[in-house]
């Protein structure tokens, strides 16, 4: 008897000892904010970090010299660390310079590697280190992934050819402190140091895109003592596990598999001298039109010094589901919206009545990002190389994709269902148009399939359905499931399609090697320019040319690919848009891709959360987003109160049924 | 006794040998040195980082002479670093190790505590209707997959109860149990069906013997009884079957730390499945191989506290 | 006669039937109700410093008998009525507490199998400590003495070397003089020993019997010895009983019983021991077979094999016939003899 | 040679096979005394496993429709599949014998007749659960198909040869036994890729393990016995008795440790499943797709439960025979080894 009620008072004991709140008490009266990341980031090294996931969280760390501006769209560059956001100078010889000053006296967090042994201490930010992150960039050693944008710098490739050959020719070269290695190297000529505060860089071409680049962590400063200090040995981390701050956060504890967190950092440059009123460091003034009304341009932030959080506290959450219930609960402050939930959160467009009444807002926005299915045009059945039969055949299959119910089925209507690769918001997006491929017409595509000698999906050669293979990595259960969608309906016009799963090693196998028929693909885009779309089917950066350029389908056109390089430097005009709409047009006929979806994100937040606007592009939103501890303390114990009874009628019912029989065994007993 | 320790162990390091042997030829079948680099590397990068990369790790050497190298460091513990992040795997296995045990070794308790008591209980009661019953959890337990019972607890404790928290951990002792609580309720109650009805038959068995009656003759009393004379007896193939049990705690954690999000060395595994990173399955695959044989060693050992009739030859 | 150290009168303890038992192994929820009385109406006495032995074929109930007076019926049987004064107590009244005080102390029990009656995994010393310290509070190495000395007492040779050995380590013998000194630990009143010897080789038997006839002489310790072996039961006894087919066919001290036994039962089983056979003469054996459990005759069931059956046997229990002051027959034929005589 | 002609040849073997031992159980008085026995103890697990196989053979009997034309020319259909109208398939969610989508309402092409409702895709939950059966028997049965004959092989030979082929084969035993069998498992099948024979393969590697160190202790205990002497005094060659006194000897054994693993293999399925490393139409693989619809609110439930009741169902049948096998052929030995 006795362990049956020691079990029962363990039960007891643990319900009462433990509330569902995964932050301990202390965490109350923070302002602290917690978002949840779906997978580890793999590194913080601002010169290698390439997935939004990554600069989620340096973007708050790593300050860059411009900035967008938090509330106006389209987007539109303020100075960050430079004074100004310089305009392009034309040298001789097709040249451009732009020229960067710093404001003096910005400094980096405080940190032993400025003084090793002699306890942290911070040294000024300075104009080499700027130069000294763009050199990483072309150092071959540091694998960045961005080294063909930023080898339109002028000695950009000669620097890293001069480097690599020092290293290889003299073994004790390597050992040398990196600053040294990079100034015995040379230097990179197009990057030019003058004085502490002034940076210009020379371009071998127009590139006006480049400012783009100089918003993003790539070319945050970065201090040559933390490269040479945390190089993972004696038991200190690796610098790609350490970022050193400039920015208006600093890393407080960083356990990769579960949990980050970041705190406020004392000697970012707006907590120094708030009387700047720097641009990135006070809470924009003005707006986008509606803003104001949706609470985004509020009497007591407009114009104050930022940040308004002490914390931000990633947790790894890789269950979607489990992330999105802990949102409901309070844990998360904002959330995207998962599949599953989309019904109960959002109706008729607009946010549910049992969620409003808990006090959230609803923000919907279209991320510049473009979802498809492309054909290797290399194939011979469904590529270029088939002629006009491959096309009609391409043509066919493209009818048969109903992207609007594909959407209905998985995004519960959500996304919007896309009409060519550029998405709303950027330059050449036209609303009216309509792709007449993309209209689902099962009749034509049957149609389009004989003339293009497969009368009712049957292969002459073989006498059977024609069957192509659909290449997916090794891909999860749910994955699967949108590629069945897809052969579902291919089999309606009598195409066989096989999904080939396999492991990974062989997909990369098969992708390098051209020898895949379909395959499915995403991109969102760096910066807001069409160039960063159209790009993707330009002839040059075919995978075939050189493994893991990204034009997977391998078109090569050559009156798109020259269009493309027409349009890629033009300033957006009519002139531009004219080039984009014959491009698109050639797209529309040869028909490389089956355009699916621009993804349309929808973001709940709770009520205790503040200035939050969803941008899409990796943009600080650390510094101007605030949180009210005392509302979201109130409403998480309201919504969390434990329901006991369960216990109690548990532990009921094992007493109630073995009790009665232990009674009349011991009385029945001699 | 010490004849047979030596024996037994260098048995035990001969097995090691086998199983570091079979995990080299499942490694080479597996992946071309060229796609582990690319791996590692990065697709998009050039092929001569890859040749630097595959020299630096030794791949391009004679299969004989990664054989050699892969049981050296293997044996030294320097199992190198992560085909994916390169983040060095005896790091990773340290700071996996503190969560997977923080719930694995108490849900292991509890099930091996709750498993024999709950037996006895149910063995006491022998031909009673909770005997019986006692049987059909047992079996009704054993024929629920644990998927199930995941996900049924998380949706019933974690969602509509708000007992615990969903998913989620921290090491910090003032919140570890209400992370943990929930796991070890689910892992234990998972295996404690096939404990329940193993020592149940045990038990029963060992009631029919006639020290017991000799036992019950002398007065003593019935929970006297069954604890020291019937349990004890039973200890020997209760031992064996818990070291069958082990295995299970490698399932168990696998699933469960993937589900409540808990960063340990089953989580570890679960991604290094789903990436295919083979260098860090490996190292997996060899320390549950070394952990198993080393407790099978000292669970032998244990055969003579437990019963003085068998002797180590 | 002194106060009896055990009355048993009309104890009857019931098994379920075969058909019932087989039924109920299969999970059947409801078993047949039938319930057959193994041991049925028995009634016996012994006096302090005697030794009632009870005599019968296996099967016939003896051993139920001996392990109801200490209420060790083994699940599924149940003793379902009759009396048990143990020392002046009625047992079957006692609450379970208190019965656990009378085992071991007031009454004992030694077994057939010493080789299995001892827990293998303990000494023999921990397990006669622990017969010891259930009864009285006693520091470990009082205990250890006590069980040492009580070892010297029932002659295993160094005492205090065997303390500490395992039962496996032991002789069928030796552990048999364990038993016994386990069982004489707390001095009991009755020692019940349930075919003690049975197990042994022939040269041990002689030795744990003299062990036992020093017991009573030396301590005054009533002794139910239960046997099938009449040569045992002739060397030892003071009294005997004769049991078949669960009731007591007939009783009477050692002499009256072995030298002119009354009841048929009892002649023919006298007759069928090979020692008192005269050679030459074939066998004397007993034809058929003891009834199963339930499926006795109406009257005396020993009738369907008794070559002296007549008209009541059949179907009138017969009931006790004294024949002198300590011997009594329940037979029909000896109640008429009785009569004419 | 189609995929489909062969299945129906493998259903025809096994059936061919089914009716001679049936005989041969009938003649030998203790198999067929056991299977009496078994019947009468557990009549409804043994009816639900029955169920099962006629279900996964029924499933495994396909041929092509000659009226077809299209792509359902090309698509065989099994006896399974033909209970239900060909393109059985809604547009996405509906709740069982409903009438109209889950969501939004608009009208089914199959009003009413989806019994366990339909999934994300439309299709039928009833077909997709019926049709698990013949996956998991096709795991359970191949992978032994693959392990008993080469268990037997090397366990015997082991148990009774001794010497360097025990050592040999005790040391496989040891090596294989001593990883952890889902971790085994894992490195094989990512080791040897994913299809549904290197995931029988790998099941029979760790099944093999059990199988053979069974079959080595019982026959280094037979081994010992007089009546094999005897045969060998009477001149009896050493495969002779092998095969004549041994194997029969070893044969209830294979019966209980079969079942014993095949519930194991399954559940085990189901957890490869979720790793993404399972079998194509497994229950496991409709439990994992399914796991998230119970956040939906409100909750679709049908297509777990179903995959759910299915597994256990067969899980608790199998279970249930096991153990009344195992107390009726042999309580004791199987108890050690396993």
């Amino acid at each position: 008897m006795k362990r049956s009620s020691l079990v029962a008072a363990f039960v007891l004991v643990a319900i009462a000892a433990c509330s569902n709140s995964p932050y301990p008490k202390s965490d109350d009266g923070i302002k602290v904010r917690y978002i949840a990341l779906p997978e580890w980031p793999k590194t913080l090294d601002p010169g290698v970090s390439y997935s939004a996931l990554d600069h989620a969280v340096i973007a708050n760390v790593y300050d860059t010299l411009l900035e967008y501006h938090y509330l106006n769209r389209p987007f539109e560059l303020i100075p960050g660390l430079a004074q100004a956001v310089p305009d392009a100078q034309p040298l001789g010889g097709g040249r451009f310079a732009y020229r960067f000053r710093l404001r003096p006296g910005m400094r980096f967090q405080k940190d032993p590697c400025f003084a090793p042994g002699a306890g942290p201490a911070d040294r000024e930010i300075e104009a080499a280190d700027f130069a000294f992150e763009l050199m990483r960039i072309a150092d071959p050693v540091v694998i960045s992934p961005v080294v063909a944008t930023f080898s339109k710098i002028v000695g950009f490739d000669e620097f890293a050819g001069r480097l690599a050959e020092k290293r290889k020719s003299d073994p004790s070269f390597a050992q040398l402190r990196i600053d040294r290695q990079y100034a015995d190297a040379g230097g990179i000529e197009g990057v030019v140091v003058r004085g502490r505060y002034e940076l210009e860089i020379v371009l071998r071409e127009a590139y006006p895109q480049l400012l783009y680049w100089f918003a993003m962590p790539f070319t945050a400063p970065v201090p040559w003592e933390a490269i040479a200090y945390y190089d993972g040995r004696r038991g200190r981390p690796f610098f790609k596990e350490h970022p050193i701050a400039s920015g208006p956060f600093r890393l407080a504890r960083y356990d990769q598999h579960s949990r980050i967190v970041l705190e406020r950092n004392p000697n970012w440059y707006g907590a120094l001298h708030p009387e700047w009123r720097a641009p990135g460091a006070t809470y924009p003034t003005s707006g986008e039109p509606g803003d104001a009304d949706r609470g985004l341009l509020p009497p007591e932030y407009v114009g104050r010094p930022l940040p308004f959080l002490d914390r931000i506290d990633f947790r790894i959450d890789k269950e979607d589901i489990a992330s999105f219930n802990k949102f409901l609960q309070g844990y998360y402050d904002a959330s995207g919206i998962i599949q599953e939930s989309f019904d109960r959160a959002v109706q008729n467009g607009g946010l549910s009545p049992a969620m409003a009444a808990r006090g959230m807002a609803l923000a919907k926005s279209v991320e510049p990002a473009i979802f498809y299915i492309g054909f290797n045009m290399k194939d011979p059945v469904v590529g270029s190389a088939g002629g006009v039969r491959a096309r009609k055949l391409r043509q066919a299959m493209s009818l048969a994709i109903d992207a609007v119910e594909f959407l209905r089925v998985f995004n519960n209507g959500r996304d919007v269902p896309a009409q060519s690769p550029i998405p709303p918001g950027i330059f050449g997006y036209e609303p009216g148009y309509t792709n007449p491929y993309r209209k689902p017409d099962l009749e034509r595509a049957r149609a389009l399939l004989d003339e293009a000698g497969y009368r009712g999906g049957i292969d002459p050669k073989t006498q059977r359905p024609l069957h192509l293979t659909f290449d997916a990595g090794s891909p999860d259960t749910r994955s699967r499931l949108r590629y069945q969608f897809w052969v579902d309906a291919w089999r309606r016009i009598g195409i066989d399609v096989e999904i080939a799963a396999q492991n990974y090693n062989a997909f990369q196998e098969k992708m390098r090697k051209g020898a895949y028929q379909i395959y499915t693909w995403g991109w969102i885009a760096d910066y807001p320019d069409p160039e960063n779309f159209l790009f993707l089917l330009w002839g040059p950066n075919s995978n075939s040319l050189n493994p893991g350029a990204p034009n997977n389908s391998n078109f090569a056109d050559p009156r798109f690919d020259a269009l493309f390089v027409e349009v890629k430097d033009m300033p957006n005009g009519p002139e531009r848009m004219r080039k984009i709409v014959e491009m698109r047009t050639i797209l529309e006929r040869e028909r490389p891709w089956i355009e699916l979806s621009h993804t349309e994100s929808y973001a709940l937040y709770h009520g205790w959360i503040r200035n939050v606007k969803p941008v899409g592009l990796s943009i600080p939103t650390g510094k101007y987003v605030d949180v009210d501890p005392k509302l979201r303390r109130a409403q998480r114990r309201e919504w969390n109160r434990p329901i006991l009874w369960p216990a109690w009628a548990l532990a009921a019912a094992f007493v109630g049924i073995v009790v009665p029989g232990v009674i009349t065994f011991f009385r029945e007993r001699q | 006794m010490l004849a047979y320790a030596i024996r037994r162990l260098a048995y035990g390091f001969l097995v090691v040998l086998g199983v570091l042997g079979l995990l080299f030829v499942l490694f080479f079948l597996y992946a071309k040195p060229i796609d582990i680099a690319r791996r590692a590397v990065g697709e998009k990068a050039p092929s001569a980082v890859l040749q630097t990369w595959i020299a630096q790790h030794g791949y391009d050497r004679p299969w004989p002479e990664q054989l050699r190298d892969h049981y050296w460091r293997m044996l030294s513990f320097d199992f190198g670093r992560s085909d994916i992040d390169d983040v060095p795997i005896s790091r990773r296995l340290s700071e996996g190790a503190g969560p997977s045990l923080s719930f694995t070794v108490p849900a292991f308790v509890i099930e091996l505590l709750l498993g024999v008591g709950l037996a006895l209980f149910v063995a006491y009661f022998r031909d009673t209707y909770i005997d019986r019953m006692g049987v059909i959890l047992a079996v009704l337990s054993m024929s629920v997959s644990i998927l199930l019972v995941i996900i049924a607890g998380q949706y019933v404790f974690g969602k509509l109860l708000n007992w615990f928290p969903i998913s989620g951990f921290d090491p910090d002792p003032a919140l570890l149990p209400r992370f943990i609580a929930m796991p070890v309720l689910i892992f234990a109650l998972a295996g404690i069906g096939g404990e329940i009805r193993f020592n149940r038959t045990l038990f029963v068995e060992e009631t029919s013997r006639d020290y017991v009656r000799t036992a019950r003759a002398k007065g003593a009393g019935d929970g006297r009884v069954m604890v020291r004379h019937v349990l004890r007896n039973a200890l020997i193939p209760i031992l064996t079957h818990v070291v069958t049990a082990i295995p299970f705690l490698f399932t168990g954690s696998l699933l469960i730390e993937s589900f409540f999000g808990i960063p340990g060395l089953g989580a570890v595994t679960v991604d290094a499945i789903q990436s295919s990173d083979f260098s860090t399955l490996r190292v997996m695959v060899y320390i549950g191989a070394l952990l198993f044989i080393v407790f099978q060693i000292v669970t032998d050992f244990t055969y003579t506290l437990a019963d003085p009739r068998v002797r180590l030859e | 006669m002194s106060e009896p150290v055990l009355e048993v009168t009309d104890l009857v303890t019931t098994f379920p039937t075969d058909a019932s038992l087989a039924q109920r192994a299969e999970g059947e929820r409801r078993p047949a109700a039938g319930r057959a009385a193994v041991v049925d109406g028995v009634s016996l006495s012994i006096a302090p410093g005697e030794v009632l032995a009870l005599v019968g074929e296996s099967g016939c109930g003896k051993s139920v008998t001996a392990l109801s007076i200490l209420r060790l019926v083994p699940k599924p049987g149940r003793i379902e009525s009759g009396r048990v004064l143990l020392a002046g107590r009625d047992v079957r009244a006692l609450p379970i507490s208190e019965m656990r005080a009378v085992r071991g102390a007031v009454a004992a029990m030694i077994f057939q199998e010493p080789m299995t009656s001892l827990n293998p995994v303990q000494t023999v010393g921990v397990q006669v400590v622990e017969a010891i310290r259930l009864h009285e509070r006693m520091s470990a190495a009082a205990a250890r003495a006590r069980c040492v000395e009580l070892f010297e007492r029932v002659g295993i040779p160094d005492a205090d070397a065997r303390f500490d050995s395992f039962p496996h380590q032991l002789s069928g013998g030796l552990k048999q003089r364990v038993m016994i000194a386990m069982a004489l630990s707390m001095q009991p009143k009755l020692l019940i020993a349930d075919e003690p010897t049975t197990a042994l080789d022939v040269t041990i038997q002689a030795q744990i019997l003299a062990l036992l006839r020093e017991v009573r002489d030396r301590f005054g310790m009533a002794i139910l010895l239960i046997s099938h072996n009449l040569g045992v039961v002739n060397e030892l006894a003071d009294r005997i009983a004769v049991m078949y087919a669960g009731q007591v066919a007939e009783e009477g001290t050692r002499e009256e019983l072995l030298a002119h036994p009354r009841h048929p039962y009892t002649q023919r089983l006298l007759a069928s021991i090979p020692s008192r056979h005269r050679p030459g003469e074939p066998l004397a054996e007993i034809p058929g077979v003891v009834p199963a459990p339930g499926e006795w005759p109406a009257g005396c069931r020993f009738t369907t094999r008794c070559h002296r059956a007549f008209e009541p046997c059949a179907t009138v229990v017969p009931r006790a016939t004294p024949i002198s002051d300590t011997h009594r027959a329940y037979c029909h034929a000896v109640a008429l003899e009785e009569e004419r005589a | 040679m189609e995929a489909h002609v062969v299945s129906n040849a493998v259903v025809a073997g096994l059936v061919a096979g089914a009716l001679y031992t049936a005989t041969r159980v009938r003649k030998s008085r203790f198999w067929s005394e056991s299977f009496r026995e078994l019947g009468r103890r557990r009549p409804v697990a043994l009816a639900a496993i029955a169920f099962y196989v006629a279900l996964g053979l029924a499933d495994s009997v396909a041929w092509l429709d000659s009226g077809a034309q299209g792509i359902a020319a090309h698509r065989p259909r099994s006896l399974v599949d033909r209970l239900f109208p060909a393109e059985f398939q809604e547009r996405s969610y509906s709740a069982p014998l409903a009438f109209e989508e889950f969501y939004g309402g608009a009208g089914l092409r199959f009003p009413g007749q989806h019994w366990l409702g339909t999934d994300i895709l439309g299709r039928d939950v009833l077909h997709m659960a019926l049709k698990g059966a013949r996956v998991a028997l096709l795991l359970g049965g191949l992978t032994s198909l693959i392990v008993i004959p080469l268990a037997l092989l090397f366990g015997m030979s082991a148990g009774y040869f001794g010497g360097r082929i025990d050592d040999a084969v005790f040391f496989a035993i040891s090596t294989l036994s001593s990883i952890p069998s889902l971790l085994l498992l894992i490195a094989l099948i990512v080791a040897l890729g994913r299809g549904p024979l290197q995931v029988c393969f790998a099941m029979g590697v760790t099944g093999w393990v059990s199988f053979s160190r069974v079959i080595r202790g019982e026959t280094l205990k037979l081994r010992e016995l007089d009546y094999v002497a005897a045969a060998r005094a009477l001149g009896a060659s050493e495969s002779r008795i092998l095969l004549r006194h041994i194997l029969p000897n070893v044969m209830h054994l294979v019966v209980i440790t079969f079942v014993l693993l095949f519930s194991g293999m399954v559940l085990t399925e189901a957890i490869l499943a979720f790793l993404g490393i399972g079998l194509d139409g497994s229950w496991g693989q409709m439990i994992d797709q399914a796991r998230d619809e119970l956040a939906r609110d409100p909750i679709i439930y049908w297509n777990l439960t179903a995959a759910s009741v299915a597994l256990f169902g067969l899980i608790l049948a199998v279970n249930l025979v096991g153990d009344a096998i195992r107390d009726i052929l042999d309580p004791r030995t199987v108890r050690e080894n396993v």
